[in-house]
């Protein structure tokens, strides 16, 4: 038996958590690096919010007010959102279905710090001549090396390399899912933030992948003279369109399926009551993922690519709304009848659901095509998406965080800082959002760093921009309470302070490094809720006690990550005016280190170790 | 108690739409349409309001009973039932939505078409126009299908539209452009067949109707129709670049008549009498001639016209004619409405923009002339103040 | 069992019945090589000897290379076997989702419009 | 749990699959190459977008030929067939055989990336299609070019576990990642399936 105990034991703290491959540390440090990005592209919204604050407003200049847009949408998009999924993905879905770890916990870390020193990549843009400025979408010619500077370069190979760190974690989730589950856990029985999350992984698959073609294609385009969508040569400015939104439309979906997943958590919890319609949202689920990919020319209505193509597309959008109502009443039908607790948690996971109606009610009326020629690229659209990114996906996000805290971190937030946050960021909300609709309507495009006085669009603004203020203020509000809660919160020593149903309630809090001491036995839907009314109160086990294989950390994902964020860096300096250093040597250096730190990991052959068994009795009976 | 938040946000916005359609002055809000287009996108939004509405009344009501009605009272350990599902509710909110869906797909394809119609074969021989002016007339005759064939006979004004940073060029059938701002002709369909020349660009009239994104190496068209006379605002409706924001344009719509006028004023045919020439001296003298001014401002102005070209903005700017493509024609500078859309129209302005673009418009393509000396600036001034094509026609 | 992991075997836990299967289905690999070569010179003939009716080549050979498509990921990558259902599904959903994605890029350019 | 197989009797049967890490292996390159397919049909989806986008360059009828096409073809799929020997030769713990296919395998390889590397040169020097000539030239080089970079990938993939491994025999560690490597290289073929079909027959035959 190959029993080298724990190797870190007397390493520091620092290096264990750069190391770290445990599911539920880089959880945490998801988390961490997503709030990071947050409240970052949040101040950078208002920003963006003080200049739109009166007409003609010379607070910011149109140039930077680009930046500021594009930057706020793809750290949104890319950096801050996508990791907080992430990070409760991370957290929940081994402890859900019973499992001592991700599949490939190696490979959970790579994926962690790639993504990291993507983001670090993108965000070095404003130290070498200014961000990207093309939106997010990124549009050609706009952001071809014609009209667009260094930063676009920083955007495609920053949101490459942190594309790489998703799409490979996403991979580890689908295979965690499928071939991790305890004994007993069947599809159908898995809770349903596990299958969202599959199937938010199966959409990265197939849509990150597009996007990385994409990117590598406009990344030829600045970098290497290629000609895909200059007329001039033969291409195509549409090109780059679909491609990007044969990405993009999934990619929503993406964020606002684990929103999903956390609200089928949260609601039953707090309602006492199991999910409403279990087997309907699990296929409604599928039905919106498979649905997502025929939909994306929806972006492009205004492209001119002819009516039959408008009218094909416009349907099917619209069809997506009938899943996604399956949903909206299976959560409505699942407070119905029950008992509901309204603490932080349930205040944002249920007015998740009206909320997200709003923004979802007019997507549909986005893809009514004529119409659209209307809306498209106005504040209208603006409404219609922040009501669901900010409504309801926010939402969701700081319902999980009030859910899991206790359990990611042993103590509870503060419920009345909690219920002034929400307040302040759900009213805060709407004044923002809802006023926008109709500014779009009266003829404000969308991305425009100003507007004419005596248009009747001064006071709108106004009042957007005092709510923007209101949500900043909850969110502060919220880390505030992250710092209070630290000091004063009592530590939970209990199992499930919320009386809730799934597995990772059956675990010992602090959650132990090895999750379940016997993997469980999972007899129901709901399996901890079900052994508490028909077991005895705890899950029973399906092996017996015995030594846990753990797998070993490693410093080798945080080189490959630094290794391709210089390889990256490298790229982009190909393009600068008077780089200091040869761009090839930098290039050279980062190959160097990625491939040599994955050279070293498949020569090194490291099958972990074992946990001994008197150990693991030990921590047990210290966690009661 | 969120239930009624967003209730009573949802019926005042009914109210405001009219509200706001009141105190459409400079008609840009698209929720006061002055053409059949336009028209036919609000009738359709409104329409998909009412479904809305519906929808969200539903589920708002479910959930203000179910966050009021199910509450746990403190102390209350009872488990509630734990219910499975339904299949009779489930395939309810299956079917209904699909309905609701349907009823709006219905007009989301027929407006397709209705707006994806194609410009009259016979396009660009203007000389139908004069008989258009009666031929074409109200809101209702604009949504008749048959309008189509009314126009092919008679040729239909088609106007190409090329959108630059941060400027938009108008070429008209009869080889002349208007920079900025476009003339078109009320009650009558007319095409536009746009394109860009650098990056992508959005054409958009929201009072008139939908927009349509201009792209270099693709053709589009659309058309839109004026129901009045006036001006009517355009935005660009895309990111193009720092000034995206300010690249504005207007829509001026003019009775049949005095389009035609307008029109043979910027071809300069009848004022001149010269026919088909739109040779340079003689089309500037006419128009200089048009000026009420007296003598001395006509020899002013055509000094003004050789300080105009020794400085090289005639390179870019025409001013008569078909436009260069490099900045917007000036041909009728005078009777724009703002200076490059974003400055009130003085002396003083216009010198500060001539002086330095960039600083009210960031990244246009026109180069500064901060060294140009006091008596050319006047000279340009008061040469492009005498380009005007509505006092020639006034006349 | 760690150290299982990394031990060579002296033999193979195959039964007399399962080598007979082995070589079985690599016969029929072989087989089904020698078809896709077949296929392929097919594919090679109708474009270069101009032997198919001209305005049907281009479905011609691109049902060839559906057809041998099909056979590499059933045969040679086993997709055939039935413990690959999960593989088969992510396979089939990647072509499901490149294929109305070709289709776009080929034809919805906004050249001509549809 | 479910990494304990039965050892006692030899080599199991599915060596590839026998450990649950040799299973997770095997699904999680399922899912990558799932994802690979659309990423390959966005290059593909490019360059048939694009084709006609010669911009007065050359175009593709007059610079393909056929015979160095079809040499390529031949090689490629051969080496597809000895890399399915290989693996069968692995689940009879036959690590020789195995070697030596997969020796022959590599050799094929090298010989299809040398007659693209020969296909490209003559094109840019001779045929006077750069990469940044026209839509056209940029698309076929990053389509054909994306799938030389697979082949050189999967080479040096089986080149280092070969050499890793060049002691070791066939363990439960090193079976899954061959099997792995193996899957990877035919992905390569069925993708060169289309790229002979697509870009070089559709553009010869194709008016
Ligand atoms: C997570 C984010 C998210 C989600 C979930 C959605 C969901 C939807 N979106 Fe949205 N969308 C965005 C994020 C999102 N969107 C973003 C970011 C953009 C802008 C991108 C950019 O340009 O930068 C955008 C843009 C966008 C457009 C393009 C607008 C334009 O630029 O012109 C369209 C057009 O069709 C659209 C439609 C829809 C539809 C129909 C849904 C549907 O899925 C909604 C379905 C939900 C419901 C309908 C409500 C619940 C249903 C019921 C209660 C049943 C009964 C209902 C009916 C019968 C109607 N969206
Ligand atoms: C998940 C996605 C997400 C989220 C959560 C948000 C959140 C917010 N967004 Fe975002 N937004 C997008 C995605 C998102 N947005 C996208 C994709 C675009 C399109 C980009 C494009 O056009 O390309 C966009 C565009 C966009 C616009 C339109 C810009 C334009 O077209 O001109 C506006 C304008 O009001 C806006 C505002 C806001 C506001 C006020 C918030 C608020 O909810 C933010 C609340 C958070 C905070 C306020 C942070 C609080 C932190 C602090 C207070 C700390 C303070 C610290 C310092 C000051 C150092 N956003
Ligand atoms: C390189 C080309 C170029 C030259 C030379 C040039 N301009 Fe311009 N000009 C432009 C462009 C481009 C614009 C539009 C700028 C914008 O709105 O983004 C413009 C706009 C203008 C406008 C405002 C037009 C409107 O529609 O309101 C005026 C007036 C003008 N130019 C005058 C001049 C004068 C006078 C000169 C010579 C001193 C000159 N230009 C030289 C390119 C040029
Ligand atoms: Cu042109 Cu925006
Ligand atoms: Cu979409």
């Amino acid at each position: 038996m190959a029993t080298e105990t724990a190797a870190n034991n007397n390493k520091s703290v620092l290096w264990d958590w750069l190391t770290t491959v445990d599911h539920k540390k880089l959880a945490v440090l998801y988390l961490i690096a997503g709030a990071l990005f947050f409240i970052k592209a949040g101040a950078m919204a208002i920003f963006m919010r003080i200049q739109l604050m009166s007409a003609e407003n010379t607070f910011l200049s149109g140039q930077t007010f680009n930046e500021f847009i594009t930057m706020h949408g793809t750290i949104m998009l890319f950096l801050a959102v996508t990791p907080l999924i992430f990070a409760f993905m991370n957290f929940a879905v081994p402890l859900q279905i019973g499992a001592r770890d991700v599949a490939f916990p190696f490979v959970n870390a790579l994926g962690f710090w790639i993504f990291f020193f993507g983001g670090l990549l993108v965000s070095l843009s404003w130290f070498f001549g200014g961000a990207p400025d093309a939106g997010w979408t990124a549009y050609v010619p706009l952001s071809s090396g014609e009209y667009a500077d260094l930063g676009l370069d920083f955007y495609v190979l920053g949101l490459q390399i942190s594309g790489l760190g998703t799409l490979i974690s996403a991979i580890n989730f689908i295979v965690t899912i499928i071939n991790m589950r305890a004994p007993g856990m069947t599809m159908m029985r898995m809770p349903l933030f596990c299958w969202t999350g599959l199937v938010t992984s199966i959409l990265i698959v197939f849509a990150f992948t597009p996007l990385a073609a994409g990117l590598a294609l406009l990344m030829l385009d600045r970098i290497f003279g290629g000609q895909f969508f200059m007329p001039d040569a033969g291409g195509n400015p549409v090109l780059w369109q679909h491609i990007f939104w044969i990405f993009g439309h999934p990619e929503v979906y993406i964020l606002v399926l684990p929103a999903f997943g956390i609200i089928s958590e949260v609601v039953p919890a707090f309602s006492r009551k199991r999910l409403f319609g279990y087997t309907a949202m699990v296929f409604a689920t599928l039905i919106i993922a498979f649905l997502s990919f025929m939909v994306w020319v929806h972006h492009m209505f205004t492209v001119g690519i002819g009516p039959i193509t408008n009218s094909v597309f416009a349907i099917a959008t619209m069809a997506i709304g009938v899943p996604t109502g399956i949903k909206i009443f299976n959560w409505l039908f699942t407070m119905w009848g029950g008992k509901i607790t309204f603490n932080t948690a349930m205040l944002c996971a249920s007015s998740f659901v009206p909320t997200f109606v709003l923004g979802g009610v007019t997507g549909v009326m986005l893809a009514m095509v004529p119409v659209d020629y209307l809306y498209h690229d106005t504040y209208f659209v603006v409404a219609h998406f922040h009501y669901i990114v900010v409504g309801g996906i926010a939402l969701g996000l700081l319902a999980g965080t009030y859910y899991w805290y206790p359990k990611m971190f042993g103590h509870k937030l503060n419920e009345k800082l909690g219920q002034l946050m929400f307040w302040l960021f759900y009213i805060g909300f709407h004044l923002t959002f809802f006023i926008q609709h109709i500014l779009g309507l009266i003829g404000m495009p969308r991305r425009v760093f100003t507007y004419l006085e005596g248009q009747g669009m001064e006071t709108m603004n106004l009042v957007s921009s005092i709510g923007a203020f209101m949500m900043g203020a909850g969110v502060v509000v919220l880390l505030i309470n992250i710092v209070y809660s630290a000091f004063t919160s009592e530590r939970i020593t209990v199992r499930d302070p919320w009386d809730a149903r799934t597995l990772e309630w059956s675990t010992t809090t602090p959650v132990p490094e090895y999750n379940f001491a016997q993997t469980p036995q999972v007899r129901s839907l709901d399996p901890w809720f079900y052994e508490k009314v028909h077991g005895e109160g705890l899950m029973k086990p399906a092996e017996p006690m015995d030594d846990i294989h753990m797998p070993n950390g490693s410093i080798l994902p945080l080189t490959i990550g630094l290794g391709l964020f210089v390889w990256g860096f490298g790229m982009i300096m190909l393009e600068m005016a008077n780089p200091i250093i040869t761009p090839w040597i930098v290039i050279g250096t980062g190959v160097i280190i990625t491939f040599g730190s994955m050279l070293l990991h498949s020569i090194h052959e490291d099958h972990g170790y074992h946990i001994p068994l008197d150990k693991i009795k030990k921590i047990e009976k210290e966690v009661g | 108690m969120k239930g009624r938040i967003g209730l009573w946000r949802f019926l005042p916005l009914t109210a405001l739409f009219f509200l706001l359609a009141g105190c459409g002055e400079d008609r840009l809000t698209a929720l006061d349409p002055y053409g059949p287009q336009a028209q036919w996108i609000l009738d359709n939004m409104i329409l998909s309001l009412y479904v809305m509405a519906l929808v969200i009344i539903v589920v708002f009501t479910l959930f203000f009973i179910a966050v009021v009605k199910f509450r746990r009272r403190p102390g209350d350990d009872e488990i509630p039932k734990q219910v499975e599902g339904s299949k009779v509710l489930e395939i309810t909110w299956t079917v209904i939505p699909v309905i609701l869906l349907a009823i709006l797909a219905v007009p989301t394809i027929w407006g397709t078409y209705y707006m994806a119609e194609e410009a009259p074969e016979a396009a660009g021989s203007s000389g139908g126009e004069q008989e258009n002016a009666e031929g074409e007339e109200g809101e209702d005759s604009g949504e008749e299908p048959e309008n189509a064939e009314e126009a092919e006979e008679e040729g239909a004004l088609v106007i190409d539209v090329t959108g630059h940073q941060f400027w938009w060029q108008f070429d008209y059938p009869d080889g002349f452009s208007a920079g900025n701002e476009v003339y078109i002709p009320t009650n009558q369909k007319v095409w536009f067949d746009l394109s860009a020349s650098d990056v992508i660009h959005s054409f958009w009239v929201p009072a008139l109707g939908g927009k349509i994104d201009t792209i270099p190496g693709v053709d589009n068209s659309m058309w839109l129709e004026a129901n009045e006379p006036g001006v009517y605002k355009g935005k660009c409706a895309e990111l193009c670049g720092p000034s995206h924001a300010l690249m504005d344009f207007k829509v001026i719509a003019m009775e049949p008549e005095e389009y035609e006028a307008w029109e043979e004023s910027m071809t300069g045919q009848e004022a001149s009498g010269e026919g088909e020439s739109s040779e340079e001296e003689a089309a500037e003298e006419e128009q200089s001639s048009g000026n009420e001014g007296s003598e001395e401002g006509d020899t002013a102005a055509s000094e003004g016209r050789q300080v105009f070209e020794d400085q090289g903005c005639i390179g870019c700017h025409a001013v008569e004619g078909q436009g260069t493509g490099q900045g917007p024609t000036l041909s009728n500078f005078a009777d724009r409405e703002k200076i490059a859309n974003v400055l009130d129209v003085n002396n003083e302005n216009l010198e500060g923009w001539i002086r330095n673009p960039d600083d009210f418009k960031q990244g246009n393509n026109m180069p500064a002339s901060p060294d140009m000396s006091d008596e050319d600036m006047d000279a340009i001034i008061e040469f492009l103040n005498s380009l005007s094509a509505e006092e020639d026609m006034n006349q | 069992m760690s150290d299982d992991l990394s031990k060579p075997f002296s033999q193979s836990a195959l039964s007399h019945e399962e080598i007979l299967k082995i070589n079985r289905e690599r016969r029929i690999q072989i087989t089904a090589f020698a078809f896709m070569i077949f296929l392929t010179l097919l594919a090679f003939l109708a474009v270069g000897m101009e032997m198919v009716e001209p305005g049907f080549t281009i479905p011609f050979i691109l049902l060839l290379a559906v057809v041998q498509f099909v056979l590499q990921l059933f045969y040679f990558m086993h997709l055939k076997d039935k413990d690959h259902q999960w593989p088969n599904a992510f396979m089939m959903t990647g072509i499901v989702v490149a294929t109305p994605a070709v289709i776009a890029l080929v034809l919805l350019l906004g050249v001509t419009k549809y | 749990m479910s990494d304990s197989v039965d050892v006692s009797k030899g080599l199991p049967p599915n060596p590839e699959k026998a450990t649950l890490e040799g299973k997770n292996k095997f699904l999680g390159f399922w899912v990558f190459l799932g994802g690979e397919t659309i990423m390959f049909a966005t290059f593909f989806g490019t360059f048939l977008g694009l084709r006609e986008g010669t911009a007065g360059g050359p175009s593709a009828e007059e610079l393909f030929s056929l015979p160095l096409v079809f040499l390529m073809t031949m090689l490629l799929l051969t080496s597809s067939l000895t890399s399915v020997l290989a693996m069968f030769s692995m689940k009879k713990n036959n690590f020789r055989n195995m070697i030596i296919l997969t020796v022959i395998t590599v050799l094929l390889g090298f010989g299809f990336l040398a007659c693209e590397i020969y296909e490209f040169y003559e094109y840019v020097h001779h045929g006077g299609l750069g990469f940044t000539t026209s839509a056209f030239g940029s698309s076929f080089y990053s389509l054909v070019g994306l799938h030389g970079a697979h082949v050189t990938f999967g080479l040096f993939w089986f080149i280092t576990l070969m050499i890793r491994y060049s002691r070791t025999g066939i363990t439960l560690t090193n079976a899954p990642k061959f099997y792995v490597a193996s899957l990877y290289w035919h992905f390569i073929d069925v993708v060169w399936v289309f790229i002979f079909t697509v870009v070089y027959l559709m553009s010869i035959g194709g008016a």
